[in-house]
């Protein structure tokens, strides 16, 4: 603590809170190039005469005391700082024969450039974010009228594709692969049709299996997908409301009857 | 217009009879603004809290009826509000259309080819023959479509309902009629009835096939349409 | 062969040339109408095809323009498209319709402008400009915002995606154009808004590879927006 305070003696008060300012605002700041921009400030000139020198030094200053006061502060502050004193010894010593790179005056005045642009952009922030704005001083209808879009589809077929269907329906049963064999299936729309036909008759409860059709009965196959069917179509006739279904326990006979009332 | 440098800034103070109030050119601006923005009718009272002091919303309101009558929106009253609205004669330009073209899914094409070739039939018959189950979605496009419509029941256990064709499929197709339609062996001599070599014979093998006729009982309506 | 499917249903039947266009005055109340009614900016183009054919809506727009200066809504033009906005000076009456605008970070707001000024730009060198880097979330509040969105792939190593401003952007600023930004012309004059090298290794610049920081934005949803 004591070293600081020795140190900030070369700074007057104001300069000293100043500075101390810039340092616990750091968090603030939006890189390197921002508080670059921020110190540029007290030179007090119009960025194209600024001083990069001075400025270079200005931010050295700054990461030092940063330093000081144990700030850890992110490594692009920390890399800009190296590069600074790099521009700073460049733009100090007069060039070796044999060095590369470009001058300490391009360097110079390519951040300075960078500063300008940076201010620029700031500046032309403020002034778009300044504008009227929608939806704060000027609007948009309230009430906007839905646009009914009628999206019709059109749909497309030759008559080629309607005779290479029906060729390709009738063409299939002659290579007919075992896998898509039929003749053991009932479907449920098959078993509802029946059984909305025959459920008028059923006035007691009788066993499910008894409106198996013809021929559905004995083949395991045949039994097994017409029960499925059936008991299909009888959740759905009792859905409708049409007839009711008891089972007394489990594997017990299922058993409809058409609905009372 | 010098009136609008009278008028109190921001609303903050819309009390003080200090201020004249607004021309009525002013005055009838500033309905026409709040009528625009706002998403319901306006009442009076309430043009007249959100105006200036002093000011007549309801002669502003007049003149600003006046002067849209004829355009192509009107002010119209709503309730106890007043709003803009669309002129009604120009209604239709309010519906956006857009025609797209899709390729009927092979589902819908083959249900609709075994109607034409087989009509009167009922969805047990069309099922037989295509050897899986129709979908409904199927039968709904097609009658939406207006290409297929209801038939004759048949006068069997049951009375199924038939399926026919309609004009406008005979029209679509340029067909005079359903008997047009090439028989069997005008197809297999135009070569559209090209014998295949049969599938993979083996159950499982099915994934190669492409009739995969059991996708069918699983699609839903949004998977009818192939690209 | 079903050219008579062609016409819009529902029309009165305008669609055929065989009718003359609307007269002008009609053809302004139909603008009037479509605008009206809509809370975005309409192309002249999709005005066009709304209205019936013949139609031109561009000199309708001219004549609708005019007949709204100085009125308490105005016919603004926004990119391509045309918009009804009330009069800014009558802002103060609207505090029942204002939208709490989400306040925008600093960084956003920066983000923002240079994107405007610089479009179209990539964010490499939105953060050669800013000197700092910009995170994905800046960017993804952007574009959620609808101010900006992807544009063209730049055609340099990496092909890095740039930014540029959308409709939506112009619109809620008020502006006709990207060309009509604030101090654009000046900006331009004095080079600030060209992209300079920099000479030799400036730190936070990304100068060796100026490209690189691009190869992780590229993967993912950039991708999807390539045009």
């Amino acid at each position: 603590m004591a070293e600081d305070d020795f140190q900030s003696d070369a700074l007057s008060v104001s300069e000293r809170l100043a500075a101390e300012a810039l340092i616990v605002d750091v968090d603030g700041f939006e890189g390197p190039l921002d508080l670059l921009l921020t110190l540029s400030r007290t030179q007090k000139v119009d960025l194209r005469r600024i001083s990069v020198l001075q400025l270079a030094e200005q931010y050295l200053a700054f990461i030092e005391k940063a330093r000081h006061l144990r700030i850890e502060l992110a490594a692009d502050y920390l890399v800009m700082a190296a590069w600074l004193a790099f521009l700073k010894s460049r733009l100090l010593l007069p060039p070796e024969p044999g060095d590369e790179g470009p001058s300490g005056e391009e360097m110079a005045a390519h951040l300075a450039f960078q500063l300008e642009r940076l201010a620029a952009m700031r500046d032309a922030a403020a002034r778009l974010m300044a504008r009227d704005r929608k939806g704060r001083d000027f609007f948009a209808r309230g009430a906007p009228e839905t646009v009914t879009r009628k999206r019709e589809i059109r749909y497309q077929a030759t008559l080629l594709d309607l005779m290479q269907a029906y060729a390709r329906i009738r063409t299939k049963d002659e290579f007919r692969p075992f896998v898509m064999d039929r003749e053991a299936i009932m479907t449920m729309e098959q078993a509802l049709e029946r059984m909305r036909a025959l459920i008028g008759y059923a006035g007691e409860w009788t066993d499910l299996t008894s409106y198996l059709p013809e021929g559905w009965q004995s083949d395991p196959a045949r039994r097994r997908s017409a029960m499925a069917a059936n008991f299909a179509a009888s959740l759905e006739l009792a859905k409708a409301g049409l007839i009711e279904i008891e089972q007394q326990e489990t594997f017990a006979p299922i058993r409809i009857r058409k609905a009372r009332q | 217009m010098s009136d609008e440098m009278e008028q109190p800034e921001g609303s903050e103070g819309p009390g003080e009879s200090l201020f004249d109030a607004p021309s009525m050119g002013e005055q009838e601006r500033m309905v026409e603004a709040v009528l625009f923005a706002s998403a319901e009718p306006v009442s009076v009272a309430e043009l007249a809290a959100r105006m200036p002091h002093g000011s007549d919303p309801a002669e502003a309101l007049a003149h600003l009826r006046k002067r849209y009558e004829g355009r192509g929106v009107r002010l119209v009253r709503v309730g106890d509000g007043w709003a803009m609205r669309t002129a009604p004669d120009l209604g239709f330009l309010m519906h956006k259309e857009s025609v797209e073209t899709r390729k009927l899914s092979r589902a819908a094409i083959e249900t609709l080819a075994i109607i034409a070739y087989h009509q009167p039939v009922t969805r047990a018959e069309i099922e037989e023959i295509r050897g899986v189950s129709v979908s409904r979605g199927t039968i709904d496009l097609l009658i939406e479509m207006e290409w297929i419509r209801f038939g004759r029941r048949r006068m069997t256990p049951g009375r199924p309902v038939t399926f026919v064709v309609t004009q406008e499929f005979l029209d679509h197709f340029g067909l005079e009629s359903a008997r047009d339609l090439p028989g069997l062996k005008e197809l297999r001599a135009a070569g559209l009835l090209e014998s295949r070599p049969p599938p993979g014979a083996m159950p499982g093998s099915g994934t190669e096939e492409p009739e995969e006729p059991e996708e069918e009982a699983r699609e839903g309506q949004s998977e009818l349409f192939e690209e």
